[in-house]
């Protein structure tokens, strides 16, 4: 039983440079390829609206950032989903205007900072970060969840005095918003490396189609392996991506600058994700009255992966 | 057959009517929880009746729900005093001024057309992350439908009132202090109703704007963390609300004009 | 001496066909004191020629002089009572009555003595703070009559005022309208469809023809006054009358096919 | 001063309303150009009309815009068209059944105080994403609102059809073809209008739920990419059609029922 | 032999004041091809009366049986004409006046032939192809008459059909009314305002008080036909049936407050 291969796979992913394997994978058709099967690929925004689709039993695979991904697992009592592979680390920085003198987080009393999503990876750091210092949003000084597009745009009229935010929004803010990098999250993470993009996969797919989505995860790795060694080419076809799905490019410097602070990977560094989840817990983000850490028990499930990575002698990854 | 007189049936009907209602409610809600219990449908893609029922009452407990329902109001109240505070006048001077809805009123049509989710662009540009913002959005989506009820109704005040103004003497500002104001009063009551409509709608959209304190937010809230008890509660919440200002604000002054004017 | 002068008026109106001649070469004096009556079958232009005079209108061509003055517009001091009696219904029937005088600016205990005094003529000191919506046509149309005589107009139009009423309440108005004619004398030009009520009420009937808009015929009456719709006088007079007004609208509408009525 | 027969003041004031229209919206463009080039105000926050008519003309050139328009009106087309087909013979039965307008209307009233927009978390849950997710978000926004008024108008349908109904032979089922249906149909027409104001506005809510082709999505793209003449080009594009179909679809219809029921 | 029978009826209302009494005990007789005419103040219950017949509205006690059988409900044998014209709007004159025939499955070539002897009885062939909003009022009240008629009723039922008509078009109405009441002798109870179009149209006039909702006199009316409104024998019998109806609005008014009219 799951050797079964499905003949249409439906996978969703946003147009974002941390879904890398997923936008080069189209360019060179190195999913349809492996996979044998036709590919469905939806586009997303946000996480929330792409796990509703996965719930709805609207995708079979999907790439996602860990925080929406923990959130619909714990929702649905650890039926609906798993995590089945990473796909990027690193890659999200405070950003404050040029002109600021703030330095820390105490700085920012009486201040406003956005997130780009109530609940999501970023949004979950910075409170945190605010949290450790004794700093509560509300009272404090003001932490607004907004779109990343309206981000940039407020940032440019200094209607922000700082914003906590994914590539390339980091770079576009520094460069398009005359901003600058105060704090890049690598920094607060051990060995600098934490998830921002996760895959995951329906679970009943995972279950009836065991065979499929080994080979889902091969193509992945293979991407994962590809960008890393053709950087350059890596960037073009990337970029061409982006401006056929989402109507725009970005600069060459932009798209260099955050590829440089992205570290593409096939690890779902299942530690760091138990913390991040732990203190969106510990924010009111995740269902109440249920024990974070015992409901997020095989979350992750990694056999396939070290399945794939065994047999192309790669270091094998753990799965909490 | 003799009939009994037919006061009594009338009032009965009144009270079978509410007994119905409430009966075909709890109905309702009988089957939902029976289907939920059957597991019909996936507890994720539409939660039991009594996860909806805590989740009210947490909300209400807590004081959370209160408070996202008053921050709305408020909101809401201001963008609709001002659409409010414009749209009356602008409508009446459009009815009674021809070039001013040849030019100014074509341009207030245009913008009815336009849905006010669409100023949300705009409105983060213009104002920011800020209740102006918010309130810009519900001012757009309630003013036009207000200057242009009030001004369809002042372009329908019967001639005969128009006509016993001047002979009456009054002529200039008292025309439209002593006539034309009281004589569109039904108009503006229609526009206020419209408007409000619309504007409870737009605030909907006001509050996608950036995550707030807001009935709104707290729906879309629980969309982001997938809290579907939490999503209902707001709709349950909001349909309420909705019918309350029905019934209650506009009621009152729809009896008000079907007493005095006779019309509406 | 006469009040109201129309000399060589016509009207032309647009409409959807095309240009329609509606008053043509109406010459009309209305004598001070006088209470003229206008019959004619419908659509003749009675209510265009009220309008005219009342200012509501301007003529294509000819001129309308009123006490001397040409007529630009509409003024207080030509009172119009229309068909439906054009109450204000946010107002209740004493501000009703006070309305002209409160925009006039007179004193306020004057307006009260005034209102009084003219709600009493008309027999309604019990109604003062009644609603408009509340009160029966009858009773609307004695308002609307308070109203004008507040303003004391020199001129007193009136446009079908009973046509909507059931006879037993026309009767009473006629009896009304009667008291104040013969107490304040006022020049009255009346339009009615109903010949008796011509007869019954004015020293003056014309005839307007539904062909021509001309006025093809006039009838004085010389009856005393205080008549009655039955008074074998006035029912012989208006058949006279009727029997000419048949005439012409059998001739209009035997243009217009059998029967159009 | 004798006046000219006012026919040529008519046809004349038509004229000159239009005229007044297209001289006031060109001397808004040439203000807001000037504006722009002067500097007043950022291009960023309001980009200048050249910008915008560049827009319109690339995406007219491209296809994009037209093909975009087309998406949605077919999305809308099909959404609106079911709300008719429900609400219409729903409306019917509920102004004539006491019992259901008592509880199945009841529910309507309280749906219609729902703004479609709450509906697009179950939308995306029940329907997935896919064409029938939006249709339903728009079904929802209109079919209570064609329902409610078609309610309305079967009750008010003048007590003398009803009566010269029986007795004239028309009971049971001819009651309802040959009578309640053509005496509503004012209403009808009410009801899809208003509906269909609805439709529009849950359209641009609809197209929120993912990224797809539609005129509502490509104004939400112009935001993401911070293309304001994009935004704006849109928003045009949204009102030019709005115009049209209200002045062709239902004015048209308006007419046709004023002139043969001398009502609306 | 009586073909329409009220026997001890009464009819009380609910007003969101009370209980309104508006008929009791009424006890009357129409007997074949009688022409009855019902006269009464204004709100005394004519229209309540004739809705009762009609089985629009049911007696709160009492009986009414027409042709022997206890009425349950409205049907076509007994035909309504309102004051309003009920025509349909979205059918031109023509269909209007077939609807009936079409309902009951009639024929369609037979329904065109007795559609045209019925318009043209009502002098409206021209007008066939007219939408209702197109014609006069006059018009539609003879387009609702040929209606009737298609139906071919055995008691037709008119409430004040001819009150929103001008007095000219009413004359030419009495007569197409009289010429088909000549032809058909169906029964007909005809309520109205007008006492003098009682006395012109009816066999027998009833009076019916503003008070206790009773029928407080009758008068039959023994002219012969084809009579006109200025005929001295119904002026005369109308004046005595006015007087008392004058008696009866005084009583009425009286009491609500003066000249309530
Ligand atoms: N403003 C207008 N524009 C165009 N035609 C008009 C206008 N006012 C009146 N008419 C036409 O002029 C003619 C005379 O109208 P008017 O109202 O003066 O007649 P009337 O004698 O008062 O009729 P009725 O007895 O029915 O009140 C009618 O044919 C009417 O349609
Ligand atoms: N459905 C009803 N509910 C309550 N009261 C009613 C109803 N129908 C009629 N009435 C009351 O019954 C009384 C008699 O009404 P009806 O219409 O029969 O009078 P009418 O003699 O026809 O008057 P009119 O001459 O004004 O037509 C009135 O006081 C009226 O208000
Ligand atoms: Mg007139
Ligand atoms: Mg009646």
């Amino acid at each position: 039983q799951g050797a079964n291969a499905a003949d249409k796979v439906r996978i969703g992913h946003f147009p974002n440079m941390t879904h890398a394997q997923a936008l080069v994978g189209r360019s060179l058709g190195i999913f349809e390829q492996r996979l044998g099967a036709r590919i469905d690929w939806k586009m997303f925004n946000a996480g929330p609206s792409e796990m509703e689709a996965l719930l709805a039993g609207q995708l079979d695979i999907a790439y996602v950032g860990p925080n929406p991904a923990v959130n619909a697992y714990l929702r649905s009592k650890g039926k609906a989903l798993r995590i089945i592979a990473g796909a990027a680390s690193g890659g999200a920085s405070l950003v404050v205007p040029a002109t600021s003198s703030a330095k820390r987080p105490q700085d920012f009393k009486g201040k406003r900072i956005a997130s780009p999503e109530l609940g999501n990876t970023q949004d979950v750091a910075l409170r945190r970060w605010l949290k450790n210092v004794g700093l509560t949003p509300g009272r404090d000084l003001q932490v607004i969840p907004v779109k990343n597009a309206d981000i940039l745009m407020l940032f440019q009229q200094g209607k922000l005095d700082g914003a906590w935010v994914p590539e390339p929004w980091v770079t576009r803010l520094v460069m398009e918003g005359r901003g600058k990098i105060l704090l890049d999250e690598r920094t607060l993470w051990k060995n600098g490396k934490f998830p921002t993009a996760v895959v995951v996969a329906r679970s009943d797919f995972l279950e009836k189609n065991r065979a499929t989505v080994e080979r889902f995860l091969d193509a992945h790795l293979e991407m994962t392996e590809w960008i890393r060694k053709n950087p350059v080419d890596a960037k073009k076809r990337l970029n061409e991506q982006l401006a056929r799905l989402a109507g725009k490019s970005l600069p060459v410097r932009t798209l260099d600058d955050a590829f440089s602070r992205v570290l593409i990977t096939s690890d779902p560094l299942a530690g760091p994700l138990a913390v991040s989840a732990a203190w969106a817990g510990e924010l009111g983000y995740l269902p109440k009255k249920i024990d974070i850490a015992k409901g997020l028990t095989g979350i992750v499930d990694v056999a396939l992966l070290n399945k794939v990575l065994a047999r192309r002698s790669l270091p094998l990854v753990k799965g909490r | 057959m003799p009939a009994e007189p037919e006061i009594a049936g009338k009032a009965a009907g009144k009270w079978r009517g509410r007994v119905a209602r409430v009966l075909f409610l709890l109905a309702l809600g009988i089957l939902w929880e029976s289907l939920s219990r059957a597991g019909v449908w996936n507890e994720l893609i539409f939660p039991a009746p009594g996860a909806v029922i805590r989740s009210l009452a947490d909300g209400i407990g807590d004081g959370s729900l209160p408070r996202a329902v008053g921050a709305s109001m408020v909101r809401l109240g201001i963008g609709y005093s001002i659409s409010l505070l414009i749209g009356i006048p602008a409508g009446m001077l459009l009815g009674r001024l021809r070039l001013l809805d040849d030019t100014v009123g074509s341009l207030a049509v245009g913008l009815q057309a336009l849905p006010s989710i669409c100023w949300l662009p705009l409105a983060v540009l213009w104002f920011g992350l800020s209740e102006s913002a918010m309130q810009f959005v519900i001012i757009m989506g309630s003013l036009m439908a207000i200057t242009l009820t009030v001004r369809d109704g002042v372009k329908t005040i019967p001639t005969l009132y128009l006509r016993a103004a001047p002979i009456l003497g009054a002529t200039g500002w008292r025309f439209y202090r002593y006539v034309l104001f009281p004589a569109s009063f039904p108009s503006v009551m229609t526009g206020a109703k419209l408007g409000w409509t619309f504007a409870w709608r737009s605030l909907m959209a006001a509050e996608l704007l950036y995550v707030t304190t807001g009935i709104g937010s707290t729906l879309m809230m629980g969309r982001e963390l997938h809290d579907m008890p939490l999503v209902i509660a707001a709709m349950i919440a909001i349909i309420v609300i909705g019918l309350i200002t029905d019934r209650l604000v506009f009621r009152l002054g729809e009896d008000f004009v079907h007493r005095r004017w006779g019309v509406g | 001496m006469a009040v109201v002068e129309l000399k060589k008026v016509a009207k032309v109106f647009a409409s959807q066909a095309g240009r329609l001649t509606v008053l043509v070469d109406i010459d009309l004096e209305v004598a001070d004191g006088e209470f003229l009556c206008v019959v004619g079958p419908s659509g003749c232009g009675k209510s265009t020629l009220l309008n005219l005079i009342a200012g509501f209108e301007r003529p294509s061509s000819g001129e309308i002089v009123v006490n001397g003055q040409p007529v630009t517009g509409p003024s207080p001091s030509r009172f119009v009572i229309f068909q439906e009696p054009a109450l204000f219904p946010w107002l209740n029937v004493y501000q009703n009555v006070v309305f002209g005088l409160r925009m006039a600016g007179v004193d306020p205990s004057e307006q009260q003595d005034k209102a009084h005094a003219l709600l009493k003529a008309v027999h309604l000191s019990k109604f003062a703070q009644a609603w408009v919506t509340e009160i029966s046509g009858g009773m609307k149309q004695r308002v609307a009559i308070a109203r004008a005589l507040a303003m004391d107009p020199d001129i007193l139009l009136m446009d079908e005022p009973f046509a909507a009423l059931d006879a037993q309440t026309r009767d009473m108005l006629h009896e009304v309208l009667e008291e104040v004619y013969q107490q304040t004398s006022k020049t009255i030009v009346f339009v009615t469809h109903n010949v008796r009520e011509a007869v019954r009420l004015g020293s003056r009937v014309i005839l307007m023809s539904g062909q021509e808009g001309r006025i093809i015929e006039q009838f004085p009456v010389h009856l005393p006054r205080n008549r009655y719709l039955e008074d074998v006088e006035v029912v012989t007079i208006a058949s006279r009358i009727r029997d000419k007004l048949r005439q012409e609208v059998l001739r209009s509408s035997g243009e217009e096919g059998e029967h159009a009525g």
